[in-house]
């Protein structure tokens, strides 16, 4: 596979949250504002870049039987390393993620790449997989968040979009809007998906 | 408790449509020239024709022998010579062997049939023998063959003899005419059966609706003094007449799910299947002919005849002045549980209790809708089933929990069709449904 | 008074703040074992029983390893200046145990009880990277529970986690047979049916004991 | 063979029910609370019915066609939507809230989930909580005052509803505008007779007891509904009222004012009584009665919100699969499995 | 057993690696991460107490109250203001706030501390309208007194928030109960003094 390919796969054919639907989890959680998934976004992506890395290049070194414990000892660190540059540099985005930063240490796209990717290749393909599937899972955390970001407060990275006489959706920022929201695109790309066989 | 009448949970209130024929005494049908006799008009193997084509044959005169402990023999009903033996369209479905006898219009019997005054002296063995070579087979509807109900095994002991004249379908009135013409034929064919089984006590069931049956058959039984033998008026309400709905209405007993009667010591007979045991027992005489009402807003001219058995429906129909102009549906039997018929080819057979043609309004059943859990198919099932989610199960494919929601206990009585607003086909799905079940079973077994 | 404070607690984590429908947390499983109410069952008793020996578990990992108070276990036998400060290794901390606490109870399980193995077994390993599980363990934390309260909160999370699951699995079973459009059968009516949910749900917000 | 006549399976005959009828039934027996919500608020009322009931069914009507289904909007469903939809809704909303609340109940309520049938709750209800939960403020101010009453049954307090002003009166922070609310809340249990002819704020089509149960005599008698719903209902919400929902300990609220106030009547025949979303067992529809009585009750004393019906009902509605699964009725004869 | 050594050996250190990463990183953030928390509460102490320098606001605790002085300069000794944290139960939160008063108990400034309420009700109570700087219903207890101070629904010169009176309920009536608390705690002490 060509490298453009393996780093753009991650876009739509095989985007995490819509195609894969890993990671769902934080994807409701935190995509009611566009600001939050991006943060969310750019912490995951670093996390899977650099687990994808190491476990890439520890992957001969690891006996079969401990591999899973291994990859999550990885995950872990750089997890933590995300959660304390966070609080340091970013303190408010970092109250608004809540537990999710930490969470991410079970996100099964994390461990899933690298069970499934970096564990069986070379450290360059990992590093392109994990930042093609880290931004794959930013961009749909950002689809739902601009949708219910918009619909639910009337903004967009917190400025107000729409004219002040617009009454928001207020269900949209609330938990019932980000499932519905979710199953709406969901069924949204299965449509295409349907579409485009015929 | 007293003031309510006896029934049981569950059941629909069809109209009745019994006033096109209920007080039409019983005509007795013209010989038909032609009469065609399925080797099967019973549950269990079918009869193994004895005669061959040219051969001549005389009324009452076996022609199909019995095979097997569950099975009936058959006899010619009319005088003439065997013209074919071949699959021919049955009432009950599909094409089964038959005897096809041209008449010769005389009528010859067989032997002379006559009454034996000292019929209730015979053995019980002889009387079982008797009943199995007159051939006869359930009337009410199901045509399972009588001495075999009649044979327990010797574990179960029966106590209570029921005889059937709830009559429940709606249109149909045979039995009540039977009843009323022919009421002393029944109780004796009552005391018979009672007679066979060593059983103390009798009762015959009959449906409110049918006042004049019920106060003949009290009237009788006081006279006589027979009070080993009750006459019960049932609440009119269908299915009334289903066995297991009759016990638990009359002796208030439970049939265990897929058991039997004789498991709560009860046995149920046809109140026509008595008489037609009365006939076998005291005459010697094989089951010829039966009581079938023609009625159905399609028939110029509703009548209860009496018809030998074989006689084509078209004949029948002729004689009841033929179909109107709209006559779109022909059942065997009654509109509950009765069977549609593709033309009037098929013949009369042992089983079959009315013929009810409906016009074209009432023919076409609306188009099926979605469910919408109305609850008023499971709270009209007299089995206690959730037709419902039954139905559901089945247009699912999902046949391992239809099973395990009780498919096989459906008696087909049609109850949940009936009142379903949303015009669910259920009883067509469960027979399919059933059919399934039973092949899924059959590699465990 | 305590057990008032317990029954807040359990309210909250059952209803108003449903693991599931209100802080998204557990909803692979939601989503993905949700077909049959049996499997459902199953698993939710997995969770239960995962969730509060986890709750368990961690405050213990908390309280004497890694907070730096007088209890810490460091601070006592290797006679530090001060306690130290090890929070910043919670995540990984919390994460092995759970893991280690899966694993150990999968074993016990299979040795003690066969029974209980076969319907909850199949379930164990699914549980490790469930971020219920340590969201669980996150939030005894932040809330600063004590040790009584974080089992409860293990095992009234676990409770609401199921009557989610269960719920949701009684209509899946039903909306199996229904001619649901095409591009939404599967994960999108399932996530359709969790809004409505979380909708009814929503009827529990700003509920007040006492 | 050409068959001559018309062949089917068993039963050839069926009565003449059908999903029409008994809809046309409930819109009839809706017809004296509808005209009641015109006469106490106003012809308004009348224009908001009639947007939820267009909007709904030009929502089923427009989604059937998209997807190249048979359109079903004459077999009335979308239009008991409608109405019991418009009945949730105070008559003062702008002419959007009807409008957006039909197209969710129909849209996302009902058509993803198969149609009619097929949805798992009530869509109506779902409209008025997905309304609800967007835009609060609209749902939850009354201001229009009923033809000959006061917006809550009685004269010392005139602008919140009954149960706005008995759970208030709780919080005890209606303190400044009333003088002594020991005196408020009994002039409120003594206003049976505003309560139950209509003369009080609230929904649209909730308000008058009288009305209500003139069309649900109406559908008990048609046998469109089972009693046993409403009944179990309305005695849990009687009975736990009166032993929590009073101010001096236990066994002293009072029953009667919670059984009229709010819209429990309304809730009680009519929404928890719809069959799709209700159970099919005897038994399931006592458990599902009490069950949103217990909920309701809970809503009212304790919870966020005045009233707790529609929650109730919605929350009940999940349990439905599982009480039918749990309560199957007896099969005859059935013996006890070992 | 040789090999359960073995891997449990492998797992440790990948553990004391990871270990020994992490506490260097903590280390680099850990400063600064105070620094963070520190600068929250002074902000909040600032926003509260604008007149005052932000060297010389000092936490006293008295009679079970903490409360800040604030002073005009770093060497404390003209006193211009008192800060504390009110704090009342919301809608789905307890909802902290940091209130500063003059001399006169005459509100100068406040800011939230602290609220989990339901995003687009009770979170207008942090609401900066768009084009203004400043949070709206803030903005209202500047310059009043504890005296009358109620949401209009409760007869008071608080405009609430549509639809989430009982978050803005719950700030003006934990403001107005904290306030009256912190004149008499004050007054009690001068007069002890
Ligand atoms: C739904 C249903 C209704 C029935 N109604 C009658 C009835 O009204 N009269 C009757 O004799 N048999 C009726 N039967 C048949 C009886 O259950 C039973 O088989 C019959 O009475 C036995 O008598 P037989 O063997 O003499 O026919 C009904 C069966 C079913 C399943
Ligand atoms: C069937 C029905 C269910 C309702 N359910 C709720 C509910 O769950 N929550 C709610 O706040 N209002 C609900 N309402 C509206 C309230 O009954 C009522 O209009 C409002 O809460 C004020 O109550 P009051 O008029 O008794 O003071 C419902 C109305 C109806 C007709
Ligand atoms: C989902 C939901 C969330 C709510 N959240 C809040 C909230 O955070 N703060 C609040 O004061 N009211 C909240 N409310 C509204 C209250 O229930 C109540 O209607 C409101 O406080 C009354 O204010 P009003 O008098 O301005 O209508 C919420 C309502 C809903 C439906
Ligand atoms: C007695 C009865 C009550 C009903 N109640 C409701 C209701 O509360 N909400 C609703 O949307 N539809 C109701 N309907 C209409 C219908 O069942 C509804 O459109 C379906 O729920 C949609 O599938 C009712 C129908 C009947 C017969
Ligand atoms: S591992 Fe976690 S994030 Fe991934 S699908 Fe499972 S539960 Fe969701
Ligand atoms: S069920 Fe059928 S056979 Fe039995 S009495 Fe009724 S009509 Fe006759
Ligand atoms: S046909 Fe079967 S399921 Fe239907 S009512 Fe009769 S017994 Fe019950
Ligand atoms: S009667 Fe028909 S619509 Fe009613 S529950 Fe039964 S199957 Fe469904
Ligand atoms: S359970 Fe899967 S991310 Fe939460």
């Amino acid at each position: 596979m060509s490298i453009s390919k393996e780093l753009f796969k991650g876009f739509y054919k095989e985007n995490p949250v819509f195609r894969l639907a890993l990671g769902l989890c934080p994807t409701l959680a935190v995509s009611n504002s566009v600001q939050n998934a991006v943060g969310m976004g750019a912490a995951v992506t670093f996390v899977l870049i650099c687990s994808n890395v190491i476990v890439s290049m520890i992957r001969h070194g690891v006996p079969k039987k401990i591999r899973i414990p291994i990859y999550i000892v990885v995950i872990a660190t750089f997890v933590t390393i995300v959660d304390l540059v966070m609080a340091g540099f970013a303190p408010a985005l970092h109250k608004s993620l809540g537990i999710f930063v930490p969470l991410i240490v079970v996100n099964c796209i994390i461990l899933g790449r690298a069970e499934a990717f970096a564990g069986k290749n070379n450290v360059g393909r990992s590093f392109i997989d994990g930042l093609g599937m880290g931004i794959g899972f930013t961009l749909a955390l950002m689809a739902l968040a601009i949708v219910r970001e918009l619909l639910g407060d009337g903004k967009l990275w917190g400025i107000p979009v729409l004219s002040s006489g617009y009454e928001p959706v207020l269900i949209f920022i609330l938990p019932p809007g980000a499932f519905l929201t979710l199953g709406l695109f969901l069924g949204f790309f299965n449509w295409l998906d349907i579409k485009m066989q015929k | 408790m007293w003031f309510k009448s006896k029934s049981f949970k569950g059941g629909v209130h069809p109209p009745e449509n019994k006033a096109f024929s209920d007080n039409k005494v019983i005509e007795k049908l013209p010989l038909p020239e032609r009469v065609v006799i399925p080797l099967a008009q019973h549950i269990g193997a079918p009869a193994e024709p004895i005669v061959s084509v040219g051969d001549e044959v005389k009324t009452g005169q076996k022609i199909g022998q019995s095979k097997g402990f569950v099975s009936v023999p058959c006899h010619a009903s009319i005088s003439g010579i065997v013209k074919k033996i071949e699959p021919r369209p049955h009432p009950v479905g599909g094409d089964v062997l038959a005897i096809e006898i041209e008449g010769d219009g005389n009528d010859i019997m067989s032997q002379d049939f006559d009454f034996n005054p000292d019929y209730m002296v015979q053995s019980v063995d002889e009387m079982k023998e008797n009943i199995l070579e007159a051939g006869i087979a359930g009337m009410g509807g199901a045509t399972f063959p009588t001495h075999v109900k009649l044979s327990p095994p010797p574990d179960k002991t029966i106590d209570t003899l029921i005889l059937n004249g709830a009559e429940c379908e709606p249109f149909l009135t045979s039995d009540a005419r039977l009843m009323i013409e022919f009421p002393k034929e029944i109780i004796e064919g009552l005391r018979i059966l009672m007679k066979i089984l060593n059983c103390k006590r009798g009762y015959i069931a009959i449906e409110k609706n049918k006042p004049n049956a019920i106060s003949l058959f009290h009237k009788l039984i006081n006279d006589s003094k027979q009070s080993d033998i009750n006459v019960v008026g049932l609440k009119v309400k269908y299915p009334q007449g289903a066995e297991k709905q009759l016990i638990k209405a009359i002796v208030n007993r439970n049939v265990p799910a897929g058991g039997l009667p004789m498991d709560v010591g009860c046995l149920v007979q046809n109140v026509g299947t008595a008489k037609a045991v009365y006939d076998a027992i005291s005459k010697k005489l094989p089951l010829i002919e039966r009581v079938v009402t023609v009625t159905g807003k399609g028939i110029k001219e509703p009548k209860n005849v009496l018809a030998r058995i074989g006689t084509p429906f078209q004949q029948v129909i002729d004689f009841c002045g033929g179909l109107t102009d709209d006559a779109a549906k022909i059942i065997n039997g009654g509109p509950m549980m009765g069977i549609a018929q593709f033309d009037l080819e098929v013949p009369v057979i042992k089983g079959t209790s009315g013929i009810v043609i409906l016009n074209t309004k009432q023919a076409i059943l609306p188009q099926p809708q979605p469910c919408i859990s109305c609850a008023r198919c499971v709270d009209s099932c007299p089995m206690g089933l959730m037709p419902n989610y039954l139905a559901t199960l089945v247009e699912n494919q999902k046949f391992e929990q239809a099973k395990e929601f009780n498919i096989k206990d459906c008696i087909e009585c049609g109850s949940c069709s009936y009142v379903c607003p949303s015009k669910i086909r259920h009883v067509h799905l469960f027979k399919f449904g059933k059919m399934h079940v039973a092949k899924m079973m059959k590699p465990a077994a | 008074m305590e057990i008032k404070a317990l029954l807040i607690i359990a309210v909250n984590a059952i209803f108003i703040y449903n693991f599931v429908l209100s802080r998204f947390l557990g909803i692979c499983p939601y989503i993905g074992v949700s077909k049959n109410i049996d499997s459902a069952i199953g698993m939710g008793f997995a969770v239960v029983f995962v969730m509060t020996l986890a709750s368990m578990a961690t405050w213990l990992i908390d309280f004497y390893l890694l907070r730096p108070t007088e209890s810490n276990i460091f601070y006592i036998l290797f006679n530090f200046k001060e306690p130290p400060d090890l929070m910043y290794l919670k995540t990984i901390a919390f994460i092995l145990v759970i893991a280690s606490l899966v694993q150990f109870v999968e074993m016990v399980i299979q040795k003690m009880s066969p029974g209980l193995y076969k319907s909850l077994g199949i379930y164990l390993p699914l549980i490790t990277t469930n971020c219920a599980i340590l969201g669980v363990t996150l939030i005894n934390l932040d809330a600063n529970y004590s040790f009584i309260a974080s089992i409860v909160h293990g095992f009234t999370a676990g409770l609401g986690f199921t009557l989610a699951l269960v719920l949701m699995a009684g209509i899946r079973e039903n909306l199996d047979m229904a001619p649901v459009p095409k591009p939404l059968k599967g994960a999108p009516i399932a996530f359709i049916m969790a809004s409505l949910m979380s909708i009814a749900f929503l009827g529990f917000s700003g509920l007040k004991i006492g | 063979m050409e068959p001559k006549f018309y062949v089917s399976s068993s039963p050839h005959i069926t009565d003449n029910e059908s999903i029409p009828k008994i809809m046309y039934g409930v819109m009839l027996s809706l017809i004296p609370a509808t005209a009641g919500a015109i006469y106490f608020f106003g012809i308004r009322a009348g224009w908001i019915i009639l947007l939820s009931i267009v909007s709904a069914m030009a929502t089923e009507g427009i989604l059937q066609k998209l997807m190249k289904k048979s359109v079903t909007i004459k077999d009335g469903s979308a239009m008991v939507t409608g109405i019991l939809l418009a009945f949730n809704l105070p008559a003062e909303v702008p002419w959007w809230i009807p409008v957006i609340g039909s197209v969710f109940a129909i849209g996302i309520g009902k058509i993803p989930f198969g149609g009619l049938g097929y949805n798992p709750m009530n869509p109506a209800l779902l409209g008025r909580a997905f309304l609800l939960a967007s835009w609060p403020t609209h749902l939850t101010i009354f201001k229009t005052i009923p033809r000959g009453g006061t917006i809550s049954g009685i004269d010392v307090i005139t602008n919140a509803t009954p149960l706005n002003v008995f759970k208030i009166a709780k919080a005890s922070i209606l303190a400044e505008q009333v003088q002594d609310y020991d005196v408020a809340i009994r002039q409120l249990y003594d206003s049976y007779s505003n309560l139950f002819v209509g003369r009080v704020g609230g929904c649209l089509g909730e308000t008058s007891a009288l009305l209500l149960l003139i069309g649900a005599l109406y559908l008990i008698y048609k046998r469109y509904i089972s009693l046993k719903v409403p009944v179990s209902y309305i005695l849990t919400v009687a009975l736990l009222s009166w032993i929590f929902g009073g101010t001096e300990g236990f066994f002293s609220g009072d029953p009667l004012f919670h059984v009229l106030a709010g819209g429990l009547i309304l809730g009680a025949f009519f929404m928890a009584t719809d069959m799709v979303t209700s159970p099919v067992t005897a038994k399931g529809r006592i458990i599902f009665g009490i069950g949103c009585g217990v909920i309701t009750v809970i809503i009212r004393l304790v919870g966020g919100y005045p009233e707790g019906v529609s929650y109730s009902i919605l929350l009940m509605n999940l349990t439905v699969p599982l009480i039918n699964r749990y309560t199957r009725p007896k099969v005859f004869g059935e013996v006890k499995r070992s | 057993m040789n090999d359960i050594v073995k891997l449990g050996g492998i797992l440790l250190l990948f553990s004391a690696i990871a270990g020994g990463a992490l506490s260097v990183v903590n280390a680099i953030t850990k400063p600064r991460i105070e620094l963070q928390k520190k600068l929250v509460l002074e902000r909040a102490l600032t926003t509260a107490l604008p007149m005052a320098n932000k060297d010389a606001i000092v936490p006293v605790e008295q009679d079970n109250m903490l409360y800040y002085k604030g002073y005009k300069t770093p060497d404390k000794q003209d006193l211009v203001g008192y800060a504390f944290v009110a704090s009342g139960k919301g809608y789905s939160s307890t909802i902290e706030t940091m209130v500063g008063v003059d001399t006169t108990f005459t509100i100068t400034g406040l800011s939230i501390l602290q609220q989990v309420e339901t995003p687009g009700l009770g979170t207008k109570i942090e609401e900066v309208r768009y084009g203004e700087s400043t949070p709206w219903f803030q903005d209202q207890f500047v310059d009043k007194t504890w005296n009358g101070l109620a949401v209009d629904k409760d007869g008071g010169n608080i405009t609430s928030i549509t639809g989430a009176t009982i978050s803005s309920r719950a700030v003006t009536k934990s403001i107005h109960d904290g306030l009256k608390q912190l004149e008499a705690t004050v007054r009690q002490h001068h007069s002890d003094m």
